[in-house]
């Protein structure tokens, strides 16, 4: 049972991986990026790993990917201004 | 061209390199020694329910700590690379409505991640993932308002001094305990088994470790979120 | 005792405080900061100081109350004591170079640097692997965001290139991490060395190496290093100093303690990536004029070397003194010298090599730069030499002889882009721009750690090697002279002198008459060259120290009780030299093939003397050389690195310049005593054949070099236009003709040898001396800018008449006797052709005499010349003293013939007779005393007929114009003396073109384009970069053969 | 689980290759963090044991029999740090893009090569 649905996760997250790497626009990239991440944590709950799940889909997943976004917006307004 | 040539004969090489790790992979059908004795420690010694827990803070204690200062570094690193003279200052009023549910939200959020790293000897999460949520909270106001000027002498005070408590309490038990005892967390008495005053120093420990790692994702948000 | 995690715990501690210190100031948070850095340092001081003296044994502290493997926990031994120590000395000295930038900066900038020093501490005493991947994070992190300290875009994009390389590597280790857990279950690396089950099974050994692979590839292996160049180059060099030592001695410790893992036969993987780093680095360094980038290349190449080293010992399980004096040596060596040079370019700031002539401005910064520059080239007595002699040894032991070949062309390479680094600081003077004086916060860091590896060379000679004092007295000299430096040149002349007398007294008496005689040569032959010096004015500051160091370093030579003590004091000499010939005006490129070729010379020793045992004598290796076999491979190597200094055909392309461009008071000591050394050498390796002769007689076919030297140099004196590479050209063929006689291997053959060494040390110190006279006064070395100089300077041309009789080999001076000596040993060896040889090389010979007398002194009177006075009595002095040498040696040759039949006696049964003047072989005699009588009369009596009917010359005035034409375009083609033998030349040209000159100028080439094309894999491509390190995994791995 | 260590290997192969083959200095960073979450998978895989369960020892878990019952937390609490560690990373090099664009104004990373040889 964990072994199919890890094997469907598994087909999503690369498929993502793949759009991830490929897409035209960063910000899609981002965030399939930031779904294999919490993909990743809940094949860790389903590897009976709930503490690193938690991390995972809090660091991985969400600041990771608000970091990225945050980036994006810093360069997309044109750098620092100092 | 040659390039392409050169990256797949790369990738292949390392698939090929890697295959047979993952052909001869035979999964253990039981606990190793160490793993073991950190199950048993734990509940025995350490009068944790999370083992994890036990392990991060305690039998892998200087792992933490060096985990820790790994993010505290980060904090810095970002600090000293975006560094700017003067920060500008340009206002956007979000909607005031905006604002006030996310105040509500922060207390919540904030008080969601105290009882994570509280009950980190106890339940899943701890230190780290309570600290995110923390951070988080800030997240919702810096998204609210970009704007938004937090206290920064809070934040860097409880950045400075929970990173200070927690290595003076491992150094506290370099004094009671001996040499070989840095970051020992029977300094403080360890409690019954399941409760939450329980398992010696851990929670005070990952306390400390949540708000250190909350106050600096804060400011790595802040950081790179800010204008 | 201070628990060492005191360090992890005030760093820490501090460092999170920082922030809010520095809200009262900056000047608290510095005070904060070198505290603890200072605190490190002492804490690692005690340990060490307890380790390594008081014989404690090693520390393991553990945590969280719980004993290892366990818990983790942490090692404090010796190795670990000294390699933190210095890491945190430098780390400290690092701190205090940066201090006008810290003062400045961000206050992160302050607490990324200590939480980094923190780092290094922590990674080198962890014994915990996955612990040692946070440690290695917490490096990587704050040296990645320390890169930004200058806000550039090199350094940018040099950070982000970093990250790449360094975020897959740690994940690799990682990687490496858990697939040891998975087989071991632990990941304590004491635990997981002592369970070799995972050795089994071939994953097992896959994930060690992917552990140990990663790390490698943090010590940035060839070619998977582009990224760490790039750092290097583009950093602040404070950082850049960190990096490369700091961060590396912690990393290449990681690599030491991790290796064991891997089992003794995938070792050699390991040394041999770390020597091909070595090699390449080098080799591409050489194409390379940015100072950063080439400290970059040669700090790859030499933690390439460690690394071989380190694996290399670990697979021989050697004894830990070898150890530490091999990889140590290395590592120490490189750690101290990059540091302070990266310190250096820090303080000039010049990104172009040739733009360091500045440096000159600065003359204590100069000779901080000139230490670490030599200790960096692995040359005495600084603790790469040792460490590359015992390298030798045991790579010759273990039959590793690429690899040791390998190691040795690198050197040459790092040497060769080292010293052209020297020669531009040396002698491309700026005037227009002169360097801001430095503070002292940056000269202190670099002072240090010169003295630290001056002691450090010490300690090894003393305390390693048990050395005598007298070997030290070379280097000593040198600072004597420099502490001396505000006296007048005058004065230290007559301080030389007396140390050379004294010296002389204090080897004197020698075992054998042998040795005397090169002590002669060596010691009294400079006392006496020394005068010359003294017509110089001023202070010449740094000139006196290295003449010393090269004569008391040809005096070591002689007395030499070991091979090591030889080469030691070989390479002392080769030093000295080198920086003499620089001293010269144009001396910069001859400077750089001069010591080019003499460390190849040197290496080639270096690999023969490699295949020698260890001799412990209380005797001069000179006099137990004999009961030594030298294989024949040795002999080979050990012979090519002495006709390199003899200057033999093939090898001789040094030659001209070095003598001609050396200052010229110093080219007599050169061409007159410092040839002989070579001499000397072959003499070495001749008497050990003699006693031990095997089939194959090296010596038959390098009595055919010295036929060819003689003929070619001969040929390449005649068609010079420049005095002094006449000169030299003549030098190389007089050598000729003694490494020939030293090949006869016969009685008679080394007489001859002995005879021409000493009548051409006579005869060429005089000319030389009477010429560098003419040059002094006329100013040019051109010699059709010269003439009739005879009655301007009547002393100087007696001198040289004597000399060229001397030489020429016309009776009745020596020269006839060591001809006779000469043709007569090669008749009776049999060696007729190559008798034949020099009988035409003689002729030739007479060509280039004949013109350089009659063109400089003969002829007419220049009109610039019409003031010209005799040469200063400084330059008459040593005349005068070797004319006397000469006349007394070719009236009463028994003075010389007796004691050289007694020396070589000791090697050969005697074949000659003497019989009060009469000298009888087999083939005839000769009777220097009634040659010269019988000579002296054939020459008065015409003379006295001359005197006598002379009166009817008429003199005519010089400028008294006769006839008067136009006046030609370019008026030297028109001298007589220009292009004198061009007829000749039609006939013989052909023999002097530059066929060698061109060999080595394309072997010049060919390395130049193969560093070229090489360094094209250097992209700058931060993704070229990753797929290096990706190939070079997968390659390693193949090679590897699991 | 053999099946999610493949994918945390498939996923790291795939993330190189991401990190090789794009241009963009955004896009590099992306490659890199699913070349993290693959050795991460990966890391979980290797402790995880086939049904068991986490390693809390609460009310569901025998106490005497505990170390029968459970997946190794050992691996768990590698994966805690390595995440922390990862993001401090990304962080960090998102940083230097942010610099780097500020400077030349370009996200590719072929503007970049001034230095080599």
């Amino acid at each position: 049972m964990i072994s199919i649905i890890i094997i469907i996760l598994g087909i999503i997250m690369i498929a993502a991986a793949f759009y991830a790497i490929h897409s035209k626009s960063l910000l899609s990239a981002i965030i399939s990026a930031g779904v294999i991440s919490l993909l990743a944590s809940v094949v860790y709950l389903l590897l009976a790993a709930p503490d690193v799940a938690m991390t995972e889909a809090a660091i991985g997943s969400g600041l990771t990917t608000i970091i990225f976004i945050f980036t994006l917006r810093k360069i997309k307004k044109g750098g620092l201004d100092d | 061209m040659i390039n392409r040539i050169f990256i797949l004969l790369a990738l292949l090489g390392l698939i090929l390199m890697f295959l047979p790790f993952l052909k001869d992979f035979d999964f253990h059908d039981q606990l190793g020694d160490l793993s073991s004795q950190y199950v048993e420690g734990s509940i025995n010694d350490l009068n944790s329910q999370n083992v994890v827990t036990s392990v991060v803070v305690t039998y892998r204690g200087l792992d933490t700590l060096g985990e820790v200062t790994v993010l505290f570094l980060a904090t810095a690193g970002i600090g000293f690379l975006l560094r700017t003279k003067k920060r500008s200052k340009k206002s956007r009023k979000s909607s005031e409505l905006l604002q006030t549910a996310s105040q509500f939200l922060l207390v919540l959020i904030i008080l969601t991640g105290i009882y994570i790293f509280l009950h980190g000897h106890l339940t899943p999460g701890g230190g780290f993932q309570g600290g995110v949520l923390i951070a988080t909270a800030f997240l919702l106001l810096i998204l609210a308002d970009a704007n938004v000027e937090f206290n920064h002498k809070v934040l860097h005070l409880v950045e400075s001094f929970s990173g200070t408590f927690y290595v003076l309490i491992g150094f506290l038990g370099l004094l009671l305990l001996g040499m070989n005892s840095f970051l020992d967390p029977t300094i403080i008495p360890l409690g019954s088994f399941g409760k939450l005053l329980s398992a010696g120093a851990i929670p005070v420990i990952y306390s400390l470790v949540g708000l250190k790692v909350g106050s600096e994702l804060t400011t790595i948000l802040d950081k790179m979120g800010g204008e | 005792m201070v628990n060492p995690i005191y360090i992890l715990i005030l760093s820490l501690v501090i460092g999170f405080l920082l922030t809010i210190i520095d809200k009262a100031g900056r000047k608290l948070s510095l005070f904060f900061l070198y505290g603890v850095l200072s605190f490190n340092v002492a804490v690692m001081f005690i340990w060490f100081y307890q380790f390594a003296f008081v014989g404690r044994a090693s520390l393991m502290i553990h945590t969280a109350g719980f004993i290892a493997p366990i818990s983790i926990n942490l090692k404090l031994g010796l190795l670990e004591a000294f390699v933190l120590l210095l890491a945190n000395l430098a780390g400290l000295m690092s701190a205090m170079f940066l201090f006008k930038k810290l003062k400045e900066t961000h206050i992160s900038g302050l607490i990324l640097y200590l939480v980094l020093i923190m780092g290094v501490n922590g990674l080198v005493m962890t014994r915990d692997l996955f612990n040692m991947f946070v440690f290695i994070e917490i490096l990587s992190i704050s040296t990645y965001a320390l890169i930004s300290i200058d806000e550039n875009k090199r350094s940018f994009s040099a950070g982000f290139k970093y990250m790449i390389a360094g975020g897959i590597t740690s994940t690799f280790f990682l990687l490496g991490i858990i697939f040891i857990y998975y087989f071991t279950g632990n990941l304590n690396l004491d635990t997981v060395l002592g369970n070799s089950s995972m050795l089994a099974m071939k994953t097992g050994v896959f994930s060690i190496f992917l552990l140990i692979v990663s790390i490698f590839i943090e010590l940035k292996p060839f070619p998977a290093n582009g990224w760490a160049l790039d750092v290097y180059q583009a950093v602040n060099s404070g950082i850049t100093s960190v990096i490369a030592v700091v961060n590396s001695a912690a990393i290449l410790f990681v690599f030491y303690k991790i290796l064991p893992l891997l089992p003794d036969q995938y070792l050699m993987v390991f040394v041999g990536a770390g020597i091909v780093t070595f090699l390449f680095s080098n080799l591409i360094g050489i194409k390379q004029t940015d100072p950063k980038r080439l400290l970059g290349y040669s700090s790859i190449a030499q933690m390439g070397l460690v690394v071989a080293a380190i694996s290399y010992t670990t697979k021989l399980n050697i004894s830990q003194d070898l150890v530490f004096i091999m990889a140590g040596g290395i590592f120490i060596n490189h750690f101290l010298a990059k540091a302070g040079l990266f310190w250096i370019t820090g303080i000039i700031k010049r990104s172009e090599i040739k733009d360091w002539g500045i440096l000159r401005n600065n003359t204590p910064l100069l000779l901080l730069f000139g230490v670490l520059l030599f200790a960096l080239a692995g040359l005495p007595p600084f603790p790469g030499f040792w460490a590359k002699w015992e390298m030798a040894k045991i790579f010759v032991s273990n039959n590793l002889y690429v690899g040791l070949a390998a190691v040795l062309i690198g050197s040459l390479f790092e040497a060769f882009y080292l010293f052209r680094w020297f020669g531009y600081a040396i002698k491309n003077e700026r005037k227009e721009e002169s360097l801001k004086p430095v503070d002292f916060s940056q000269l202190f860091p670099v002072a240090v750690f010169v003295l630290i590896t001056l002691l450090t060379s010490v300690w090894i000679m003393i305390r390693v090697y048990a050395f005598d004092l007298i070997n030290f007295l070379p280097v000593a000299a040198v600072f004597g002279m420099y502490l001396l430096n505000f006296l007048k040149a005058k004065l230290k002349a007559v301080l030389a002198i007396i140390v050379v007398i004294l010296y002389g007294y204090s080897i004197y008496p020698l075992e054998t008459a042998l040795q005397s005689l090169f002590g002669i040569i060596f010691v009294i032959g400079s006392g006496i060259m020394i005068i010359t010096t003294m017509n110089r004015k001023g202070k010449i500051s740094g000139f006196y120290g290295f003449l010393l160091m090269m004569i008391l370093s040809m005096g070591n030579l002689i007395i030499a009780k070991s091979f090591l003590s030889f080469f030691l004091n070989w390479e002392f000499m080769t030093i000295a030299a080198y920086l003499l010939i620089l001293r010269g005006k144009k001396g910069q490129v001859p400077a750089l093939t001069f010591i080019t070729f003499s460390l190849a010379g040197a290496y080639l020793m270096l690999a023969g003397f490699g295949f020698m045992p260890n001799v412990l004598s209380s005797n001069a290796i000179i006099n137990t050389i004999g009961s030594i076999e030298i294989p024949l491979a040795a002999m080979i190597l050990l012979l090519l690195g002495f006709l390199i200094k003899s200057a033999s055909f093939g090898l001789h392309i040094w030659i001209p310049g070095a003598y001609a461009e050396a200052e010229d008071d110093v080219t007599p000591f050169f061409a007159s005593i410092f040839s002989k050394t070579g001499i000397f050498g072959l003499l070495l390796v001749a008497i050990s054949f003699i006693k031990h002769s095997s089939e194959f007689n090296p010596f038959y076919w390098l009595g055919w070099l010295g036929a060819i030297s003689a003929i070619v140099g001969a040929f390449l004196a005649t068609f010079q236009e420049d005095v002094k590479k006449l000169m030299a050209y003549s030098s190389m063929s007089q050598l000729g003709y003694i490494i020939a006689s030293v090949s006869l291997l016969s009685h008679l053959g080394w007489i001859s040898a002995l005879y021409l060494t000493l009548n051409h040390f006579m005869f060429k110190a005089m000319i030389f001396v009477a010429i560098a006279g003419v040059i002094h006064r006329t100013g040019t070395r051109q010699m059709y800018k010269m003439g009739g100089l005879i009655k301007k300077m009547p002393i100087s041309y007696i001198t040289v008449l004597i000399g060229i009789i001397a030489v020429s080999g016309v009776p009745p001076l020596s020269g006839f006797g060591s001809k006779w000596l000469l043709y007569s040993s090669m008749l009776e060896k049999g060696w007729y052709l190559q008798a034949g040889v020099f009988f035409f090389a003689s002729g030739v010979s007479f060509l280039y005499l004949y013109r350089m007398i009659h063109t400089i002194f003969l002829g007419q009177l220049k009109y610039e010349h019409q003031n010209v006075k005799e040469a200063p009595i400084y330059f008459l002095i040593p005349q005068v003293i070797f004319i006397m040498g000469i006349m007394a040696i070719s009236m009463f040759p028994n003075l010389i013939i007796k004691p050289l039949n007694s020396i070589v006696g000791n090697y050969f049964a005697s074949t000659i007779m003497i019989d009060g003047y009469n000298v009888t072989s087999s083939l005839g005699h000769w009777n220097g005393n009634m040659v010269m009588m019988v000579t002296m009369g054939v020459f008065i009596v015409p003379l006295v007929f001359l005197i006598l009917f002379n009166g009817r010359t008429q003199k005519v005035k010089q400028f008294n114009i006769v006839f008067a034409a136009e006046r030609p375009e370019s008026p030297q083609t028109t001298h007589f003396a220009h292009n004198m033998f061009s007829h000749y030349y039609k006939a013989l040209g052909g023999l002097t073109k530059p066929r060698i000159q061109n060999f080595w100028n394309s072997v010049s080439e060919w390395s130049n384009a193969i560093a070229g094309l090489f360094r094209q894999i250097y992209t700058g491509n931060g993704q070229t970069y990753l797929l290096h390190i990706l190939l070079y995994i997968v390659v390693l791995y193949i090679f590897l053969g699991v | 689980m053999i099946f999610s260590l493949i994918l945390g290997f498939i996923l790291l192969i795939i993330g190189l290759y991401g990190m090789l083959t794009q241009k963009n200095l955004i896009k590099i960073v992306i490659g890199f963090s699913i070349v993290d979450t693959g050795t991460h998978i990966i890391i979980v895989s290797i402790g995880y044991l086939r049904g068991k369960t986490a390693p809390i020892i609460d009310n569901a878990v025998d106490l005497a029999n505990a170390a029968k019952q459970v997946v190794d937390p050992i691996p768990s609490a590698l994966v805690l740090t390595a995440i922390v560690i990862g993001l401090a990373v990304t962080a960090l090099m998102l940083s230097f893009i942010i610099k780097l664009y500020h400077k030349n104004r370009s996200l590719s990373i072929s503007d970049y090569q001034e230095l080599k040889w």
